[in-house]
């Protein structure tokens, strides 16, 4: 195979790695949409806001610290201990749920039957909210995120790569980065312990039944209530798991929290009710802008990714305005 | 219940149409412009006029602009930075190449050259709605920021790909560039805006407003009816873009003076233009504007009290500033959906009843 | 363009009409016609394809059989709102009124099709575009008077009980002065009192503004007195057409409305 | 145009032309239509008018002929009197709601020629009864609406005949002076109107009514409350009712002010707050049923403004009326009313539409003094009036500063009073009708040489020269002891409580005077639930212990009120009972108009009013009912009766 | 002034608030928040320590206490502007935006306010010279200079032969990071270098496209103009793509702790360029840590001292507190005013007997600021990270640029500006 051939082939998988990362943000966002039909725009703030109370524990950071210091004129920062990743991890989970109830209590019960449009602006609302609150709860500077996942390139794979090359051509093996394919691996588990759960489980199977039809969800008595705790509950750590693959890559700092841009393409794609789609929005999106950078990003200058992916998903919609999963929309009157 | 409508009637359509049909609330509106166009000007300062009084004025015409699109026209726009930047642009290339061109008129340029490209935005929004829409209007966002980052021509080829206002005046008074003075710029933006309130205003009462709002309460029965949707949503869309261009404009030339792209005009503009028509109230030209205040301020109130006043450390109080606007828009949502603009409504609502409780 | 019908001359025919979605068929191969003034309904059970039938003559469906002739012209590919201008109105079976609009604004919106103005004259207001709207408010005013709800004129329609939005909606499709009235069952969920009024509001239409009406009404005892011809529909297919006598007799449609057996 | 000297303005044409003259630029009447109030200045409803009236020559109306209008307020109704009159024919507005019999018996009686209708629902029944109408030649309307494929051989829109009439002037120029001469020829003693009494009793009367007649009553009237030019009025009440002739047609024209007619009958309300009249006419019911819409609508408001709006009614109570005669009141009180009057008084009047009320009357029949005085307290110049179409209205009426709920006031300018030993009121006065059209034996009997006229009602005249009104002269009984008993009065003066929704007084020819009552369920309830009263039926309710105690505290505050008036005293109530089930037309016990049938309720409840008189405790009675069902059914109870405390004048002056 | 104005002073003087005149007033126009908050946090912290040391040691600035006003913009330009106008009020002595943003925004505003403001190694690189930019300076270096040191880097270690060499430029697509491309491409022309642009749009979240172009390419070098998060995904892909660390020469924005750090230990010999020293192991540190933060006065935790970024912070204060003292030195009075400052910063020279008093013997270039060039000499030193000892080192002198090619540049721009601005050049002696 000729250089070009394979590096067009790397560019893809790599496409379908970063396309993996972006789907895992999507899926968040599919979850809460499908159960409660809400947009949740803080998705990207919560995967943030995870990943630091992650570092936080784990570092045994003081919660709110400078505000302490700041009113008390204290000096505290640090309880001293260091946490395992796992400890740290399911500490982090018992706070997303904690945060899922918290939102119900005080936000979502408040905006039952509001217009969908309204509780987008509530999400933004708490995106901002949690920004602050993140913010001055473990600080706003860089913080270093190891749970002791694989870094760097997979040089084995660049080692059995190496000799696809036709011969006499210059070629340095097909590059991939582990945490990509950890992450690609988590997602793909991520994806079938949801599905398992929606299959097999009491709670899934009323998930879903909600996802149908509220109404209907109703008169067989299931709590809406209750069902958007736990489905916050899930998008809280399917959250963490997005900030823990991001926060590992680039330390978690406030712009993690710009990933939710990120995901909104692959929406549109993928439709907002499927976790499928989400999964093969994330990939056509990864592997487009990546193969659009890699051809054509040179001719006009490059940088093309941020809005590549947005236009990518327009010129979709305007020849299938439902998204990739979603039903025809058959117009009545 | 201080209104008092009795006996305030009208013999003619022009006079039941009219947008001020209470007499009080006539009289109200002509003192707001004689404080505003008479009083404030001798009052303001520096700071007032940049960090309060500007972006208050600039951002209520972009809120304008987006409530018609988005409030009265119902199609969710999150491009509403790239606009801008559309309009800063513009201002720009016009004001370099016609250095003669009166700067009125390079605004109202501007404004048309974004009513142009907004049009082009909006033609997706013909097959595309709700929220794939607003995800989609992202596009134009991103695009254009990038486009003028990228294309030396938008900004003259300077080396930073930054852009700088030229000193532009009108009767003598420099209305752009560091020697403008408070007042006059506060003018200046506040004729754009009186002028822009009006067109929306005549716009919304009329046929073209009455197809926007039937589009955006049901489109399809506005379609069998007799309503072009093609025509409706694009001129939402060209009348939306003019009113953002000229923001953008005034946002670039009279308020910050030097602008780059995809800081200044960057997503959480098209953000914060959003929140603005939504904690103000969609479909409400004083929702615009009481959005745009109530968001310009709360920021410079805040800071003022936690940093000036309580000595806090900057940080803090950004991050406490944060909370608090979040926490706003969740409680304004909560308590009122529709805005402060309803709520106006509903307290007139109750002024006009008074003393009846319904 | 409709002008040149006279009254008791076909102002529209459906010819040979077949539409399905995506395999399910809606109508197979439906014809008739309306004539100019008269009060012509469409009629049959559940699911007969009756509102499909009103889509197709205003245009929201394209079917994929068959030819609409309206005015004596053939309609090829028109959309709704430029056939709204060929003076087709109509009303909604689910009322479909502008929520976050007045009474008033909602008919001023039904006047859209005889309105002008430019955006520009519209922005200033003063001239054209005042003049204009004075105008055909005073036209408005007049079907407001007519359908006597002058006491909800600025009241937002999302306010009002069933039946008066049922009549706005009605005023909204007046308002377009329309040669053909289709009226999706006008008296669904109204009370005998409301049915009463709203009859005469339809018998006053066809009177007052010599307007041609097709309508879909269920209520059997109504539609055989307003109307003039029936056309019966049933899984799609025409079985009946006629007057309200004709129809009383058709075994066809008696089996139809009785639950016969298909086929 | 030429101006009639002053000395000849004694028909309604002639002022129509002195307005068109004095006001030309004047709004004349407005006409809320198509969403705005259309406006006509003097001199453009002079130009209407005429060539109305013009129109009207043209198909043949000529001096004499009698033109019915059916309708409501419009304009052009209005008109159709000015035009009619114009060419000497005589106007006879029908009430247009009146049963189709009713009205044919006026068309025919009146032996009508032309018709004025609204629109096609009273064509419709006027052509319905056409066969019976020998005279009836034309057929006019107002609305076109629905008449469009009417036969329009007869049937005329007044539009169109305007039209014509328009054409003809300009095709003809004499005729505009021709008609003027008709006018200038007239005088005031002809015949100007026929109105005809409701006919509570017996078939209905045509009240003949000359110029000079309606144009005195009119002039006095606006030389009473000094109304001019600048009064605006709404126009509402039935075109047939004096009432309305006088405010809406001969005060309109003789004061040159504005008349508005409102858009229909449900954006009344809205109208009237529009226009705001400076002067206002309304009978009893008008006012009872706004204030019950206040009452009802304040019971929602949340607790401060609902304890807001009960301090400061509590304050206008105090002081309102005190302040509106211009009595002194302490400077805290002042300062109250003000205050109210900023938050509450002021806002009320405007939701009213009442904020410019110059003069309000209230006529037709008794008001109840807490009615009479919410609204006088609230700073709105309410007043009383009595009077009748035989008297062309004007009998007597309360003069500014001398308002007492409970008189009807004092004889109207040129009116002279006299009361018959039956307590019956008479009286003379230019206004008094010429006679009753083709009834020469009910003139007579209501007439007599002298031109005193029976009103029918029972009445007399206090220390302050106010007549008092008691009653309808027939239905003042006497007691055993020969003193007076009304019972009108004294179920009005009981039904004034909210709390009571019905009561049946008995005492002719009896020893002493007592009352069954009927409680509002309505009002009780509320009360009940107030005070944490459980009750499971009407019958619980109305036998409670402690609804019991507050009708009795009404029963005796009644009491109290009649020692006061020598006259009355004999009549207090001496014992009562709240009857256990609702009267109720169904079981004939009220008629169709809730009016209570007192014989038959006399029979009816026999064992009730035996147990009145022979000092029992109490009473079992069983009687039929009629369910809504139409099922019969048996209800029984046992009522109790309880005795009151009798004042005796100088009694009660002691305790004062 | 306008007539509409002076009315308006004359109304709004009582409103205004009270400049304190007896303090001497230095805005500080920080980040603490937002998406380049982490690395705007040390820099505020050295800059306002080092004045809170002046006044604890010294007793502040010629006996007149220095006061640190300080006002977060978050990188914002709005906010920026914001924070101009509601401290300019207060009598300040010289802005430092930290802000390329902001700088442009303000270059106008203290030209007609009259107040001198510092944009020290970043902002308009044109600024330089002092005829045009009569209040901005941008010494001891600018953005060019930092590009010319590159490149004399790259060619010393080749020894000065570049032809034919790939240099690829990773770039911030904002202003800042575009600022030295025409500098790279006149230095590309003149040394024969082939010159690739690769731009990171805002954050830098997302590289990996870039890092595969890289790694396919394989330029012999690779600059870096980064800010924020942009810096540590590049050096982490580089790391990732097994980019030799030693090639990639980062800007001195780009060459932080909190950049290296999170790729770990295989960001071992990563370079950047800087114009200060590096580490704590100078006196004044001493004095920082025993006035400052031992007192408990430190503005942030105390953790950040000798960091690159509170370094830079706190030298940037030393040279506003030098020409502060400078000024008070030409007029002759303590309590000095913007103007005076703005001459002191003109005639502010740094000796090395002058760095020495100061406990900071050889922490920067010496240089002298006269009328024309604001900048300095543009003298600039390279460093590099030891991961093992988790230290940067400086592993040069301070070296001049590359004026031959820098000069025309700087001239050309700046008199496009005085042009296109209608700008008065600045009489100079």
């Amino acid at each position: 195979m000729s250089p070009d051939v394979l590096y067009t082939i790397e560019v893809i998988l790599n496409g379908l790695m970063a396309g993996v990362m972006y789907a895992l943000v999507a899926l968040g966002f599919v979850l809460i949409f499908k159960a409660s039909g809400i947009f949740n725009y803080a998705q990207g703030v919560m995967a943030l806001f995870a990943a630091m109370t992650l570092v936080g524990i784990q570092n045994g950071q003081v919660p709110f610290s400078h505000l302490i210091n700041a009113i008390f004129g204290t000096h505290i920062h640090h309880f001293g201990w260091q946490l395992p990743a796992i400890v740290a991890i399911l500490l982090t989970v018992v706070v997303m749920i904690i945060f899922a109830i918290l939102v119900e209590r005080l936000v979502l019960k408040h905006l039952v039957n509001q217009e969908p449009i309204i509780l987008f602006m509530a999400t933004i609302g708490l995106a901002y909210f949690m920004e602050g609150f993140g913010d001055l709860m473990w600080g706003s500077e860089i913080k270093t995120l190891d749970v002791g996942l694989p870094q760097g390139a997979s040089l084995a794979l660049e080692e059995y790569t190496l000799k696809w090359a036709a011969e006499g051509t210059e070629y340095y093996g097909m590059y991939l980065d582990k945490l990509d394919m950890v992450a690609a691996l988590v997602a793909l588990g991520l994806v079938i312990v949801l599905s398992l759960f929606s299959q097999y489980t009491k709670t899934g199977r009323a998930l879903r039944a909600v996802a149908d039809d509220h109404q209907a969800a109703l008169s067989v008595g299931i709590s809406l209530r209750k069902i958007w705790v736990i489905t916050w509950c899930i998008a809280g750590v399917v959250a963490m798991v997005a900030g823990v693959m991001w926060g590992s890559k680039s330390g978690v700092q406030f712009s993690l929290s710009l990933i939710a841009l990120k995901a909104l393409p692959v929406l549109i794609l993928g439709g907002f009710t499927s976790i499928p789609g989400a999964i093969i929005g994330g990939l056509i999106i990864g592997v487009g802008e990546k193969l659009f950078e890699y051809s054509i990003g040179p001719m006009i200058g490059g940088a093309t990714e941020n809005w590549f992916a947005y236009v990518l998903a327009l010129f979709f919609l305007v020849f299938r305005p439902q998204g990739l999963f979603g039903d025809k929309i058959i117009e009545r009157v | 219940m201080f209104y008092r409508q009795a006996g305030d009637f009208k013999t003619t359509y022009r006079d039941d149409i009219q947008t001020f049909p209470l007499k009080q609330d006539r009289w109200g509106y002509y003192i707001v412009l004689a404080v505003a166009f008479l009083v404030v000007p001798f009052f303001i300062n520096d700071y007032w006029t940049s960090a309060v009084m500007l972006p208050f004025l600039i951002y209520a015409i972009a809120a304008l602009g987006l409530n018609i699109l988005t409030g009265y026209c119902g199609q969710v726009s999150l491009g509403t930075g790239g606009f801008l930047a559309v309009g800063a642009y513009a201002s720009y290339k016009i004001m370099t190449s016609f250095p003669d061109l009166n700067i009125f008129i390079v605004v109202l340029l501007s404004g048309v050259v974004t009513a142009a490209v907004g049009m082009l935005f909006g033609i997706p929004s013909l097959r595309i709605k709700g929220f794939y829409l607003a995800v989609a209007t992202l596009a134009a966002q991103f695009f254009l920021v990038w486009l003028f980052n990228k294309v030396p021509w938008f900004y003259n080829n300077s080396a930073s790909g930054q852009i700088s206002v030229p000193e532009r005046s009108m009767f003598g008074f420099a209305i752009t560039g560091p020697n403008a003075d408070a007042p006059v710029r506060y003018l200046f933006c506040l004729t754009f805006l009186v002028l822009l309130a009006w067109v929306a205003r005549n716009l919304t009462r009329g046929r073209l407003g009455r197809s926007w709002m039937a589009i955006r309460d049901m489109d399809i029965a506005a379609e069998i009816i007799g309503v072009n949707p093609l025509k409706s949503k694009l001129s939402a869309f060209a009348v939306s873009s003019f009113f953002i261009g000229v923001a953008g404009a005034l946002f670039f030339s009279v308020y910050l003076g030097a602008v780059e792209v995809g800081e200044a005009f960057g997503i959480t503009q098209s953000f914060l233009v959003l929140f603005m028509i939504i904690i103000g109230g969609l479909g409400s030209i004083f929702g615009s504007f009481a959005g745009a205040a109530f968001l310009v301020l709360v920021p410079v109130l805040l800071k003022n009290i936690m940093v000036n006043w309580l000595g806090w450390p900057t940080d803090i109080a950004v991050h406490i500033e944060f909370m608090v606007v979040g926490g706003l828009i969740v409680l304004f949502l909560i308590a009122e959906p529709h805005g402060l603009a309803q709520l106006w409504r509903l307290a007139k609502d109750k002024f006009l009843l008074w003393p009846f409780p319904h | 363009m409709a002008s040149g019908i006279e009254p008791g001359a076909e102002l529209l025919r459906i010819e040979n009409i077949s539409l399905s979605f995506g395999g399910v068929k809606a109508l197979t191969d439906v014809s008739f016609n309306i004539k100019r003034g008269e009060v012509r309904a469409i009629i049959g059970p559940n699911g007969a394809g009756k509102s499909s039938m009103l889509n197709v003559i205003n245009g929201f469906y394209h079917p994929q059989v068959g030819e609409v002739w309206y005015c004596g012209e053939k309609r090829k590919g028109a959309k709704p709102h430029q056939i709204a201008h060929q003076g087709i109105a109509r009303t909604f079976q689910n009322i479909a009124l502008f929520k976050g609009m007045s009474t008033l604004d909602n008919i001023m919106t039904g006047r859209s099709t005889h309105m002008a103005a430019n955006m520009l004259s519209q922005a200033i207001w003063r001239g054209t575009a005042e003049k204009e709207e004075i105008k055909n408010r005073r036209y408005v005013e007049e079907i407001i008077d007519f359908l006597e709800i002058q006491s909800i004129r600025k009241t937002p329609v999302g306010r009002l009980p069933y039946g008066l939005q049922k009549r706005v909606e009605l005023g909204r499709a007046l308002a377009a002065e329309p040669v053909l009235l289709l009226l999706d069952e006008p008296m669904a969920g109204m009370n005998v009192e409301e049915k009463e009024d709203m009859s005469r509001f339809i018998l006053d239409v066809q009177s007052e503004f010599g307007t041609t009406i097709a309508i879909i009404e269920h209520d059997m005892g109504v539609v055989m007195d307003i109307s003039d011809r029936l056309v019966v529909l049933d899984y799609g297919k025409k079985i009946g057409d006629g007057t309200p006598e004709e129809i009383r007799n058709n075994q066809a449609v008696i089996d139809a409305y009785l639950g016969v057996p298909h086929e | 145009m030429q101006s009639s000297p002053q000395s000849t303005l004694d028909t309604f044409p002639k002022y129509l032309i002195r307005n068109s003259d004095v006001h030309a630029s004047r709004a004349a009447m407005r006409h809320k239509n198509y969403g705005v109030w259309q406006s006509w200045t003097w001199a453009e409803l002079f130009e209407e008018i005429r060539a109305y009236s013009i129109g009207l020559q043209l198909i043949g109306l000529k001096a004499g002929d009698k033109i019915a209008i059916v309708g409501s307020n419009r304009p052009r109704l209005y008109w159709t009197f000015a035009a009619a009159q114009a060419l000497g024919a005589v106007p006879v507005p029908v009430y247009a709601e009146s049963v189709a019999e009713e009205m044919e018996f006026v068309l025919e009686h009146a032996d009508v020629q032309y018709a004025v209708c609204q629109d096609q629902e009273q064509v419709d029944k006027v052509q319905s009864m056409t066969e019976r109408l020998p005279a009836l030649q034309h057929l006019l309307y107002d609305e076109h609406r629905g008449l469009r494929e009417y036969n329009h051989d007869k049937l005329h829109s007044i539009a169109g005949l305007q039209e014509q009439g328009r054409a003809a002037l300009v095709a003809n120029p004499d005729l505009a002076k021709e008609w003027l001469q008709g006018i200038d020829a007239s005088h005031g003693g002809e015949l100007c109107v026929m109105l005809y009494t409701s006919g509570t009793t017996g078939r209905p009367k045509g009240v003949m009514l000359s110029y000079d007649n309606l144009l005195l009553s009119s002039l006095n009237g606006n030389a009473f409350d000094k109304l001019d030019h600048n009064e605006e009025i709404i126009a509402y009440l039935p075109l047939a009712w004096v009432g309305d002739h006088v405010f809406s047609y001969g005060q309109f024209l003789t004061a040159g002010y504005c008349v508005c007619c409102p858009e229909s009958g449900e954006t009344i309300d809205i109208d009237r707050r529009e226009i705001a009249p400076t002067y206002f006419f309304a009978p009893p019911r008008v006012f009872e049923s706004l204030l019950t819409t206040i009452t009802v609508r304040m019971d929602d408001a949340g607790k401060v403004k609902g304890a807001m709006y009960k301090y400061f009614m509590a304050v206008a109570e105090r002081c309102g009326e005190k302040i509106l005669n211009g009595q002194s009141v302490n400077i805290v009180d002042k300062l109250k009313y003000k205050v109210g009057n900023l938050f509450v008084y002021g806002p009320l009047r405007n939701q009213l539409g009442m904020s410019r009320i110059k003069v309000g009357y209230t006529a037709g029949e008794a008001i109840g003094p807490e009615i009479f005085s919410f609204y006088r307290s609230l700073g709105i110049n309410l007043k009383q009036l009595y009077g009748q179409t035989e008297a062309s209205v004007y009998i007597t009426a309360q003069p500014d500063g001398e308002i007492y709920p409970d008189t009807v006031g004092k004889p109207s300018i040129d009116v002279e009073l006299l009361l018959a030993d039956d307590g019956e009121v008479l009286y003379r006065s230019p206004g008094v009708f010429m006679g009753y059209y083709k009834n020469d034996e009910a003139t007579r009997s209501t007439k007599t040489e002298d031109g005193w006229v029976h009103t029918g009602d029972a009445g007399f005249i206090d220390d302050d020269g106010h007549l008092h009104i008691i009653d309808r002269a027939k239905d003042v009984g006497k007691l055993l002891d020969g003193s007076m008993f009304p019972p009108k009065y004294i179920e009005n003066k009981l039904k004034f409580f909210p709390s009571i929704q019905e009561v049946v007084a008995f005492g002719d020819q009896r020893d002493f005077a007592t009352v069954m009552i009927n409680i509002d369920l309505t009002s009780v309830s509320n009360w009940a639930e107030r005070n944490n009263i459980a009750y499971a039926s009407y019958q619980e309710l109305a036998s409670h212990p402690q609804v019991y105690d507050m009708i009795r505290e009404h029963v005796d505050q009644v009491n109290r009120d009649l020692s006061e008036e020598p006259r009355m005293a004999g009549a207090q109530i001496k014992r009562f009972l709240v009857l256990h089930k609702e009267l109720d037309a169904d079981d004939g016990e009220l008629t169709r108009t809730q009016k209570v049938r007192r014989s038959f309720i006399a029979e009816r409840y026999l064992p009730l009013i035996e147990g009145l008189y022979d000092g029992s405790t109490e009473r079992f009675i069983s009687t039929e009912v009629v369910f809504e069902d139409g099922r019969r059914g048996e209800i029984s109870a046992t009522v109790r009766i309880e005795e009151m405390e009798i004042y005796g004048a100088s009694e009660l002056r002691e305790s004062a | 002034m306008s007539p509409l104005k002076i009315v308006g002073v004359a109304l709004i003087t009582s409103l205004a608030s009270t400049a304190a005149m007896a303090d001497l007033v230095f805005p500080s126009l920080s980040y603490r928040t937002g998406a380049y908050g982490a690395n705007g946090i040390p820099f505020a912290d050295g800059y306002a320590d080092y004045f809170t040391l002046v006044n604890e040691r010294d007793g502040g600035i010629g006996g007149v206490p220095a006061k640190v006003i300080e006002c977060e913009t978050g990188y914002n330009t709005q906010k920026g502007v914001e924070c101009y106008e509601s401290t300019k009020g207060e009598n300040p002595l010289v802005y430092q935006p930290l802000s390329t943003g902001i700088t442009y925004q303000l270059i106008p505003k203290v030209t007609a306010d009259g107040i001198p403001m510092h944009t020290m190694g970043y902002g308009r690189t044109s600024a330089k010279n002092g005829m045009v930019f009569s209040n901005v300076f941008n010494y001891p270096a600018n953005y060019w200079d930092g590009a010319s040191h590159a490149i004399n880097h790259i060619l010393g270690e080749n020894g000065g032969d570049i032809k034919d060499k790939n240099i690829a430029l990773v770039y911030h697509n904002s202003a800042y990071g575009k600022e030295p491309i025409r500098t790279l491409t006149e230095l590309s022309a003149k040394h024969g270098f082939k010159l690739t642009e690769v731009p990171v749009d805002h954050p830098g979240q997302e590289q990996k496209s870039q890092w595969l172009q890289i790694r396919r390419t394989r330029p012999d070098y690779v600059l870096m103009w980064g800010w924020g998060v942009m810096n540590q995904v590049a050096i982490q892909e580089a790391v990732n793509i097994g980019y030799p660390m030693e090639n990639f020469i980062g800007i001195w924005w780009s060459g932080s702790e909190n950049d290296v750090i999170p790729a770990g230990a295989k960001a071992n010999g990563y370079k950047a360029l800087t114009f200060h020293a590096v580490g704590n192991d100078f006196p004044v540190f001493d004095d920082i840590k025993k006035h400052v933060v031992d007192a408990g006065k430190a503005a942030g935790a105390g953790d950040q001292v000798g960091t690159v970024l509170y370094n830079r912070g706190m030298y940037a204060a030393m040279l506003a507190v030098e020409a502060a003292k400078t000024a008070q030195g030409i007029h002759g009075t303590a309590d000095i005013n913007a103007a005076q400052m703005r001459d002191g910063m003109e005639a502010l020279v740094m000796d090395a007997a002058k760095m020495e008093s100061l406990g900071m013997a050889g922490f920067g270039p010496e240089f002298a600021v006269d009328c024309k060039n604001h900048g300095g000499p543009g003298l600039g030193a390279m460093q590099q990270w030891d991961a093992g000892a988790g230290e940067w080192k400086l592993i040069s002198d301070f070296e001049p640029s590359d004026m031959e090619i820098i000069q025309p540049l700087i001239d050309e721009d700046s008199n496009a500006f005085a042009e296109e601005s209608k700008i008065e050049l600045q009489e100079c002696a």
